[in-house]
């Protein structure tokens, strides 16, 4: 039985669903992996103005999984059209370009600027901070997520992927709100706000004081929130959050992924994402699951019982 | 659900395109451990079974090691390592490395026999002209490590090597008789002997200079004494790499966690140690 | 050098910080901890009516950690006041009363019917579903929790303890609510809400779909809300999420905490408590500080750079 | 900041209470492992060195172990496996598995000499009255394991014991021998023989109620055979008790996560299998 590992996001089809997560990927990759084998390829964020990106230590380790503060080190638009564009050319997989800005205006003239042969689709990291509001990231709240959005989508027809932050405690609001104004996907999740301080120094371990965790820790509750946006739109869900191996990638599929973004875990095994795009064929084959695509949402809660989440905070 | 829009598609990867003629360059393989054992108080000795794309390795580029979890910790990350020395023949390659957290305490339980997922070749090793006649190794630490198969690299290219090697203790100098081996002649310098300062360790270059005996310096593992050799390479014009090191996480390039400052055309510019290095050239680095 | 231990919570004295976290601890565990050694007792959360929890599976490991829903099988109030009251006199350290309610009226009698002697302070777990408002849980907004909290406080003399969820996006601003509805401390926080699916059924791994996590794989996100939480509030924090070790203890306390609470730990090293605090005061001892309560915000930050968090949701 | 109100103090704890006087009866302790071997195709047999509070074990109690892990998997919590034998003169405790999933692989990984964390001892076990001259125990799978220790009590106490052992193939039954050394006839059935289904094993237990040979039951591993078991004691009002099983956390009734339904005084209530078991009346169980 050959699997068909196909899946389309909102109009763009991808040969399988696996591709790496926006901060996580660059051209020294294909080093270790025959990049013409991926789903699609999701730049590093990028912004208009150049940024140096954040201070030292920037990263820092802790039992399954690892915060960063690394920020968003940017060459500029200009770079990017000359150098990072041409290159992903000559490849396969479809390029999408993680995009970020300050204002909602920043957003929208950058993507517009962006709206060009060779980019596949606008990843919109919204999980960065709104100056013009209180400097709470934009995806932390559903009016904020809903104006940035509707700016975005006004700017550009390319597929419009808006990426969300785990850290609020509206996550289905919010993606209702990016829903309604015109987003063609949602990206769950960026990571997830968390420290570490050093006891021999008593300083925190990241140069910025608080970075965002990612790994294999944050599975279980990113998981749940791809599952609760899926419930609440109707556009395809991108799974993000701690995939390391195919059967990770699977338990995404099943909560209602249409596809999966793999970052920290290229990190431990640079080839993880081909392992896991031959690890989703093999478990398919085994069930007789003809199409990668049937997966999506398949999980059974039908006749699960109604929970008594009395001190757990529910769903919504 | 979320399926809805599926039904058409735009076919924005071009599945027509013939396969591109695609290899590996760098490989992460679970290789069998040779040996692994102590070499002084400080350093062990590791030697691994690798494949072919690993041997590869030039002087100068490093290795990410995926640790063994000691009891109660869980080092997440691999753990960078210089080439120590290889051999394509034999299929091996070499590490010396000093246990001084969770991933080599790890490193250290490993017994011959055992696997160890070793990723690499890794970085932009030396870059060894064949016309030089004399060169300088200036080394500490771990940076002996690091210079090792840089000398066995210049041995064949009949580049002679004086190195020097600098040490706590006379007892925690190691690859003495490897690069002697190698044909280097070794000058040892030491704390505990008061040699090991720079301004005694810029007398001794400064006669090496004089000798016509440092037409490059190679140097890694310290960084008082690559201020001493920038100052001599700009009053002599002389060349010159140095290896660095900085806190790493994926080691291909893509995470920007390993940057440091680098003086490049009067500006300060940030460069990535994994992937614009580990080897820069010498008067760009900045301590 | 002998290390005070003692901290003070909001009036009350601890002979040292640590205590169980609510859910994690019952009699049973006199077997293996000597019950005298212990900061103070916490109760599981009671309710004034009886429930048999949540159904099976309740309970589903991951890496660094579990997720649960157990839900509150409560055996109701005289049971409590009959049984567990009495039983917890016999010790030296005080009682907690963790309690819930569907209502603020509910948890303001029930704390009332609690103020009595033998319980030293009242911990409401507000993240349980509010019914009369969404049924999102008390302690996601500020509002609801500022609601609860007053009528609690004008209900009871005793110590209020206020245990705060760590699912929402608003941290800083719940916490500010309580302390200005006049709770005398935060416990921070409760489980993460997440998600498990058995890759062999296809079913959710746990009968209530999802439920909470705990334990080392929530510890770097919890450490930085009781950061947040500590930099927000002039009342004692007591933090709780994924302490298994001294060190662990001790980040928190640098972080701001107070005092700790530790629950999944338990489940896996019955003496967890007790090892804690001998390394606590190890740890003190071996860096000549004489009270462990000089740890209690002691994380340097001045230092530390401005971050660039154009990636990751900034603190508030 | 947070110690704003630390200035003054209501002392809520009276410290100047004398100590009592306690020690601990459960303990979890890093002990030697002796034995770690396979008996046949699906069962491993395990001798753990133990201290005192954990030789002090009895037939019924379990513990919870800490298992290694193995490539690639993270057992979290602790495994509960029956006590299938105890030596408090030699501190020994010893436990038959299956390895079924991450954590009895893990297990199954330890050599004689390492190191294992075992908790314990943990529930309630059986209730043996040293009145009673001939008792029943029937056991499928590991069930057999944790009648094993109950044979030797009851050999002590002169009660005799008929032990009907179910199983898949006859290759797979295990302890028979450990069962006749204890003094204990042993009655075989198997699927693969034909002979394990309900019917038949009804009617070696009315032969032996017949027979003046079940004054009691004691049985663990099916439920299938534990609703035989159920009818006959209500039929011929015998006495009996059966050993549970439920996914376990703590182990020590702190989280409720091991809940099951019983039958008792015409209700169904929920008993922690930790804490008010594993081993429960026979006649409240419900399967
Ligand atoms: C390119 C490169 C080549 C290296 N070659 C060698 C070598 O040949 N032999 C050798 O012994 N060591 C070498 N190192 C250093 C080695 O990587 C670290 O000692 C090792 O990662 C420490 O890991 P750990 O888990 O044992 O200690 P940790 O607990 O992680 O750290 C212990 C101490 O080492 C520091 N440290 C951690 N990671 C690094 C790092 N990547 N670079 C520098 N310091 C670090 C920590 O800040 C801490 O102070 C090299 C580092 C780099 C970047
Ligand atoms: C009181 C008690 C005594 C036990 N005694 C023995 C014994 O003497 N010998 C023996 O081989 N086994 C015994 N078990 C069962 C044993 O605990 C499980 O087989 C073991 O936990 C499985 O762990 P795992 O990591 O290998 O498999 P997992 O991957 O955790 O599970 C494999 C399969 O076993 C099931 N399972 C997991 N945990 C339990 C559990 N606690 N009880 C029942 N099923 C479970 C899972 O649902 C799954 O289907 C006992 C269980 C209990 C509760
Ligand atoms: C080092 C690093 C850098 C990252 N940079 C970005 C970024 O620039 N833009 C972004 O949207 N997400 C960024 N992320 C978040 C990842 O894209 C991803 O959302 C997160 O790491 C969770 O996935 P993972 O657990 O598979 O790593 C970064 C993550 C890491 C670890
Ligand atoms: C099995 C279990 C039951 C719990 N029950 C309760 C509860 O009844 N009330 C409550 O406030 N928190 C409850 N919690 C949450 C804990 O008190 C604690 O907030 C959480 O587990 C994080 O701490 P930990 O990582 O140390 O376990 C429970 C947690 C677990 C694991
Ligand atoms: S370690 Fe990731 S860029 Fe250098
Ligand atoms: S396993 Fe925790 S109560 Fe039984």
């Amino acid at each position: 039985m050959t699997v068909d590992l196909a899946v389309g996001i909102g109009g763009l089809r991808l040969a399988n669903p696996v591709m790496p997560a926006s901060g996580t990927f660059a051209e020294g990759l294909d080093k270790a992996v025959d990049f013409d084998r991926l789903g699609a390829f999701v730049t590093k964020t990028i912004t208009r103005e150049l940024r140096t990106g954040n201070p030292l230590p920037r990263v820092v380790e802790r039992p399954g999984g690892l915060i960063n503060s690394i920020g968003i080190p940017s060459k500029g638009v200009p770079y990017f059209l000359a150098h990072t564009l041409p290159y992903y050319g000559r490849f396969r997989p479809p390029l999408v370009v993680s995009i970020s800005a300050p204002t909602a205006e920043g957003f929208a003239s950058l993507a517009a600027e962006l709206t060009r042969p060779g980019i596949a689709a606008i990843e919109a990291n919204i999980s960065c901070p709104n100056i013009e509001e209180d400097g709470k990231a934009f995806a932390m709240r559903a009016a904020s997520t809903e104006a940035v959005v509707r700016q975005l989508r006004a700017a550009t027809s390319l597929p419009l992927w808006v990426k969300l932050t785990p850290n609020t405690g509206d996550l289905p609001e919010v993606a209702r709100a990016a829903e309604a104004a015109g987003a063609d996907a949602l990206v769950v999740a960026n990571t997830i706000l968390a420290m570490a301080i050093d006891l021999q120094t008593f300083r925190p371990s990241l140069g910025s004081v608080m970075g965002g965790l990612s790994g294999p820790a944050v599975k279980p509750i990113v998981l749940r929130q791809v599952f609760q946006c899926a419930q609440a739109v109707d556009i395809p869900v991108i799974g993000c959050g701690g995939i390391s191996t195919a059967e990770d990638a699977i338990e995404y599929l099943l909560a209602g992924a249409s596809a999966v973004q793999v970052g920290t875990a290229t990190f431990v095994q640079p080839a993880a994402m081909t392992t896991i795009i031959d690890g989703i064929g093999r478990f398919c084959e085994k069930r007789d699951i003809a199409r990668v695509a049937d997966l999506i949402g398949a999980v059974v809660t039908e006749e699960a019982d109604q929970p008594d989440l009395a001190w757990v905070a529910p769903a919504e | 659900m979320a399926t809805a829009k599926d039904s058409f598609f735009i076919a924005a990867a071009d599945d027509a395109r013939p396969p591109r003629d695609w290899t590996e360059t760098v490989v992460a393989e679970r290789g069998e451990v040779l040996l692994n054992q102590a070499v002084n108080a400080e350093y062990r000795h590791l030697v691994v079974r690798c494949g072919p794309v690993a041997a590869k390795a030039v002087a100068g580029q490093f290795f990410q090691l995926l640790c063994p979890h000691p009891e109660g910790e869980q080092p997440f990350l691999r753990r960078p390592m210089s080439l120590y020395g290889v051999d394509p023949a034999k299929s091996e390659v070499e590490f010396l490395y000093k246990v001084t957290g969770a991933g080599t305490r790890g490193l250290a339980l490993i017994a011959p026999g055992d696997r160890l997922d070793i990723m690499g070749p890794l970085g932009k090793g030396f870059d060894l002209d064949p016309g030089l006649r004399h060169i300088v190794a200036v080394g500490r630490g771990a940076g002996l490590a690091t210079l090792a198969p840089l000398a066995k690299a210049a041995r064949a290219n009949g580049t002679r090597v004086t190195a020097i090697f600098s040490a706590r203790r006379p007892d925690l100098l190691v690859s003495v008789d490897l690069f002697r081996g190698h044909g280097a002649e070794v000058i040892t310098v030491t704390d505990s002997q008061g040699t090991s300062g720079p301004a005694h360790v810029e007398r001794i270059l400064r006669g090496l200079i004089a000798d016509g005996r440092a037409e490059a310096f190679f140097t890694c593992g310290s960084s008082r004494l690559m201020r001493v050799q920038q100052r001599l390479a700009r009053e002599f014009a002389i060349a010159g790499q140095v290896a660095m090191e900085q806190q790493m996480a994926c080691g291909l390039g893509l995470c920007f966690c390993c940057v440091r400052d680098f003086h490049v055309g009067g500006e300060i510019v940030h460069r990535r140690v994994c992937w614009d290095g580990p080897v820069f050239d010498l008067m760009e680095a900045l301590p």
